[in-house]
């Protein structure tokens, strides 16, 4: 660091930010703006944390250690449904990610393929309904189909031959991978499968910091507003960024993965800002969720799991 | 002076009789077999010493002597009868000495107890190395001395507890006759300088007669008093002593007599 | 004889309950979200409420634990002996064995799925990875510590060298040796969690590792704590069957002061 | 002298050379997709590619070990000398220690976070739960077998418990508390890597375990294995050195037949 | 007959010489002190034992007694010098029983050494038990023996292993004087039966005496062989027989000798 950053990381409020997993091209919007001082120009000093695995952010966030959580949009219906006060002020990601995987020598070619194989979940419950929406979708019973849990080992479970297809991989990283591998990955992404579209990735803070900090909130979905636009100017920089915090990644994966998810990072509808949410669109997916018994409450009532309010020219 | 009683029934008015001295009175004791049968080691044994006195105890193998010191010692409690006793050390058949320290501090093991400082103690103990023949071997680990050497060293450590009572369980067993000689005079001067009470169990009737001022022999398994011979013999006794010589023949068919008859019962 | 049992089992009891009510006082006091650590009511409630699922799923995990201990004690009996019999096997085997200690599972689960796919197999392996080091170190130290006069008488009774092993030092390590049992089969509990999270599974009912983990991504966390709790009495109770059966292998090493001294 | 450690040194390096001679034959010959198993020869590459980012990353790695292992062993050995010379503090105490064993760490790490962040001190807490205990098992039953004749002695010589303690049973308990003690040291190596994966982190050079996680995730398949074998080395170093210290420590168990017999 | 050599030096004729006997020659013996230093234990000693001869070692308490047999037994081997012997058997000088066998099963154990099944060498071992006096405990473990008893069962274990030389580190020290006397004649009996070399170090000169086809005695450390008795005494001996005194007397002068000039020399 050079001069410049002791003495801003003085005054700037420290801020700290608990990752959905290790660092890698869906953040690099974040990082982008963590270099350019973005943060640090509007009074944030902004620290990453990795987390442990997927579910420690939004429990780490709900007591008080971050002071906010990236995670999916499932995992926050799942924290609301369970009594945690949290909402999601933003999506880093537009779209499901997640995508039923498989490799071409698994002779997989569409959902209805799977008929009588074997796939492989990261053993997270929504990604199982997610699986079953899809082959009802496709026409294909869910009980021809076996499903097993290959934790984090999705790729060496399809490359060993283990099973046939995977879902819990994602489209921007895990299909790129294989294909950079020559492996010619089929990748369908569930909303592609039947399952109705979700933000993948969301920012989400404590409801009552939603009410008392809206201006840190706002100050910061202005910077990372900031971020995405440098990560569009500029991706391969932003890739850079991104190995620079996570010496396990290699750029040319990383590279490819921000250009194909900049068209995601985007909201669909013309004219909203980076970060927006679709409400209707939450609706409906909470509603999924609750049809397929993930949720005991019926999300639709209470309050919004989401607001809009702290994005730049929303809100007050 | 502390003296402390034992027992299983009723109180009795032993503590002041033994005062310094040992009192053993119609004391019982059995063990547990390995299947649980009750295996008698010493019925009825009743044994004096008053203060200052050296009793010495003999009897064939396997009658209890053993059982006997760690009764008076407090290391197992009566089935029945009475002791009473000031503290008493002992000094046990094996030599017991630990194997993580050297000779010096094996010996000076009491002191250390006793809360002296270590180099002290050291120091205290490393002096009476040369009169048992031991010079040199101070900083010796036990399982690099002889076997009369160990023993020779628990000896002292036995001595340097300083306690009134001293149990000594065959105490020169594994020593030459020579050197047997020198250790027996050496204890009878150490008790002439500083008297204290000793219970001796021996196996080396000779030995008896020349230290003991009574000698009290046991029957077989289970150990009864078949005899008690005082030995009112002045000192310094010599082995070839005829009041020595006769004590020891006295002895010895005592303790052929109880060996027989153990031996008629068996 | 079962009023002193009951008297045994008072103070654990008692300090667990005080322990309980510290925890559920801080809860309340702290006001500590029950997602980084739940109540003790509300995870007895989720133990009650999910007796059955639990009960179901402790099942196929003991089943590792029981498999899995097993073959890791005798692999880390038999590799002990190896060890202790042949130099060349100690120089040669021994440090690769305790090498073998550093590797994370993660690393090496895809290769055992790989070989021998979603059943029990490969987390049988895992546990007895993790389960046979303490065996084998406490076994080697013991079986080294025999006497080396009893080793001599034997040599003058001209007992090979598996007669001294047999005779003198196999008696003489056993209770090291149990020592590590004792060690393993508590960490035979952990390594059952360990293998299930790393290595696949087919649905039905995975076992307790599994649950737990989808517990916790399901921010299920008090049935999490419950599982957890059922691992936790699960463990205690397989230590102290194995000092029941202690005095049986090894009588003469049952703590002789237990019997001893004035008895 | 070093061509004896040379000698000494042979027979491992040279399993060690046929295993990794099998290991790339299996490679090449199945061929394995090096995602589930790299060649050894792409491990040494990367080993070799990234020695200056592995030893960046074994660095905070092994101060976690160093910094965990000590405070296990004192807790380990403080707690067996408690439980040792306090019937009520065995029976309330060591069941629940055992218990701990088998609570998951992923169930109480948030909870470590949540009260002590995301520096060493959460790592240290689980590095010390997975390792005090080998050394108060090993140290309660080495404490346990004292010999009881040594003891009598004591009493007769009014040593204190305190005394009986220190004299006697403390010395003969030394050597499998040191077994116990090698097991922990070893152990704390793969703790450490549980460490690091189960709670947060702030990046920077992260330690071992963290890299081998977004090793296997970024699919970088060879430098996982590459700082695998960093940690497999690490824990080989560990437990030869403290089997350096032990005589040091207790030179009366440093195995007599080394000295002894005809010398 | 296997004889075998064992040496430092160059070979030497001395295999044939032993023949079911022992030869000791020349043999020197040091250890290594705590420090580093040399302790010489034995220094230039000879010894022989024809076949069937019964030799007993006297002198002074770490005078390398027990070095000795060990060197024998090829426990040990000199620093200079040749032993040749016929396979020995040790009665090592502490019990060594096994705790974790009963009484039998460590009487028995040279018999399962051999290869004889378990219950045949327990029936073996068991059958002698009542004749050393040890009838009923058969099963009872090491810890549950008394001193005495202990090693009489180690005793029992040296003579069943069938040894044709018998190596006797003080095998009766623990026993009281009668039952002492028990074993010396029924050692005297077992060897007229089935005659075998032994080798027996003892403390006690009478024992020698009544035993003995010879006498060595050693000086104090390092060991030297001081004095060579013959003794011509026919058998059964008693105690009593003037011969027996005689001999006793001239090796308690012997040792007595060797002890002073020790003392001279310190
Ligand atoms: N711990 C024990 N358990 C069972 N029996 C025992 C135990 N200790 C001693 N005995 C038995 O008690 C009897 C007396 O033993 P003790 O050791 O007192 O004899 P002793 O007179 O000292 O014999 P020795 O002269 O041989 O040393 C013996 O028959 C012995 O078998
Ligand atoms: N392992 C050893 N290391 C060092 N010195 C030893 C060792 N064993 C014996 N010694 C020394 O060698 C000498 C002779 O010992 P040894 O045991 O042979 O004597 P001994 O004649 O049997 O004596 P005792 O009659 O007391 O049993 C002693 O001075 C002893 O200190
Ligand atoms: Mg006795
Ligand atoms: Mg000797």
């Amino acid at each position: 660091g050079s001069k410049h950053d002791v003495v801003s990381a003085h005054s700037a409020k420290p801020f700290t930010l608990m990752l959905d997993f290790f660092p890698n091209a869906d953040h690099a919007a974040l990082y982008s703006a963590i270099a350019h001082g973005d943060f640090r120009a509007v009074g944030l000093n902004v620290q990453p944390q990795t987390p442990a695995e997927p579910a420690d952010p939004l429990k780490l966030l709900a007591a008080g250690r971050v002071d906010m959580a990236i995670s999916y949009e499932p995992e926050l219906l799942l924290a609301r449904d369970q009594g945690l006060k949290l909402v999601s002020v933003g999506a880093l990601v537009q779209r499901p990610l997640t995508s039923i995987i498989a490799l071409r020598s698994a002779r997989v070619g569409r959902v209805a393929d799977l008929k009588g194989k074997t796939v492989g979940t990261a053993g997270i419950p929504y990604q199982s309904a997610e699986l079953r929406t899809a082959l009802q979708a496709a026409g294909v019973n869910p009980a021809s189909v076996k499903e097993v849990n290959v934790g984090f080992n999705l790729i060496p479970a399809m490359l060993s031959g283990k099973v046939a297809a995977t879902l819990g991989g994602f489209w921007n990283y895990e299909a790129i991978q294989l294909t950079q591998m020559h492996r010619h990955p089929v990748t369908i992404p569930v909303d592609r499968a039947g399952v109705p579209p979700y933000d993948e990735l969301v920012l989400v803070v404590r409801a009552q910091d939603a009410r008392k900090r809206g201006q840190d909130l706002r100050a910061f979905m202005q910077a990372l507003t900031r971020g995405e636009r440098e990560v569009r100017a500029d991706p391969r920089a932003a890739a850079a960024l991104v190995v620079k915090a996570n010496s396990s990644l290699q750029l040319k994966l990383q590279l490819a993965s921000i250009e194909q998810t900049l068209p995601a990072t985007l909201p669909s509808a013309r004219g909203r800002p980076f970060g927006w949410q679709d409400a209707a669109a939450w609706a409906s997916f909470g509603n999924w969720m609750y049809t397929h018994r993930l949720l005991r409450r019926d999300p639709a009532r209470g309050l919004p799991p989401l607001t809009n309010e702290f994005l730049p020219g929303e809100g007050i | 002076m502390a003296t402390e009683l034992q027992s299983r029934a009723q109180p009795s008015p032993l503590p002041a009789a033994a005062a310094g001295g040992i009192v053993v009175e119609n004391v019982s004791r059995a063990y547990r077999g390995s299947r649980g049968e009750a295996v008698p080691a010493l019925a009825d044994v009743s044994v004096r010493a008053a203060r200052g006195e050296l009793v010495a105890v003999v009897g064939p193998s396997g009658c209890g002597k053993t059982t006997l010191l760690e009764l008076v010692c407090r290391l197992q409690s009566p089935d029945s009868g009475w002791i009473a006793s000031a503290p008493a050390a002992l000094m046990a058949q094996r030599d017991m000495l630990l194997p993580w320290f050297d000779a010096v501090e094996n010996a000076a093991l009491a002191l250390r107890i006793a809360g002296h400082p270590r180099s002290r103690a050291r120091e205290r103990a490393s002096a009476l190395f040369g009169e048992l023949g031991l010079e040199g071997f101070q900083r010796a680990r036990p399982s690099e001395l002889s076997g009369g050497m160990r023993q020779r060293v628990a000896f002292l450590r036995t001595l340097l507890s300083g306690k009134e009572v001293l149990c000594l369980d065959e105490p020169f067993g594994a020593l030459d006759a020579i050197t047997r000689g020198e250790m027996q005079q050496w204890l009878a001067r150490a008790l002439q300088r500083e008297p204290r009470t000793v219970l001796l169990v021996t196996h080396d009737v000779e030995e008896a007669a020349l230290l003991a001022d009574r000698l009290v022999v046991l029957s077989g398994r289970p150990g009864r008093v078949t005899a008690e011979l005082e030995a009112d013999i002045p000192r310094p006794r010599s082995a070839t002593d005829a009041a020595v010589l006769a004590l020891r023949q006295r002895a010895l068919r005592s303790l052929a007599l109880s060996a027989r008859a153990e031996g008629a019962l068996a | 004889m079962i009023r002193a049992r009951a008297a045994r089992a008072l103070p654990p009891t008692l300090l667990l309950c005080a322990l309980l009510g510290a925890w559920e006082l801080y809860v309340q006091a702290s006001q500590t979200s029950a997602f980084v650590l739940p109540a003790p009511h509300s995870v007895a409630a989720a133990l009650w409420d999910n007796a059955g699922l639990l009960a179901g799923n402790l099942a196929p995990t003991a089943i590792e634990v029981g498999l899995g201990i097993a073959a890791a004690l005798v692999l880390g009996f038999v590799l002990a002996v190896g060890v202790h019999l042949s130099p060349l096997l100690r120089r040669a085997v021994y440090p690769l064995a305790v090498g073998s200690q550093a590797v994370p599972i993660a690393v090496i689960a895809p290769l055992l799925v790989f070989w021998w796919g979603f059943g029990i197999v490969p987390k049988l392996a895992v546990i007895v990875l993790i389960c046979f080091f303490p065996v084998l170190v406490t076994t080697v130290d013991g079986l080294m510590a025999s006497d080396p006069e009893q080793l001599k008488l034997l040599r003058t009774l001209d007992a090979s060298r598996w007669q001294a092993f047999r005779f003198a030092e196999l008696p003489a390590a056993l209770p090291a040796a149990i020592s590590g049992a004792r060690i393993a089969l508590t960490i035979a509990v952990i390594g059952a969690y360990i293998a299930e999270s790393q290595t696949a599974t087919t649905s039905g009912h995975p076992g307790l590792g599994r649950e737990i983990n989808a517990d916790l991504t399901a921010l299920q966390t008090p049935r999490a704590y419950a599982a957890a709790f059922v691992l936790f009495a699960f463990a205690i109770a397989c230590f102290y069957s194995l000092a029941l059966a202690e005095r049986w292998l090894a009588p003469w090493a049952a703590h002789p002061r237990e019997r001893g001294a004035g008895a």
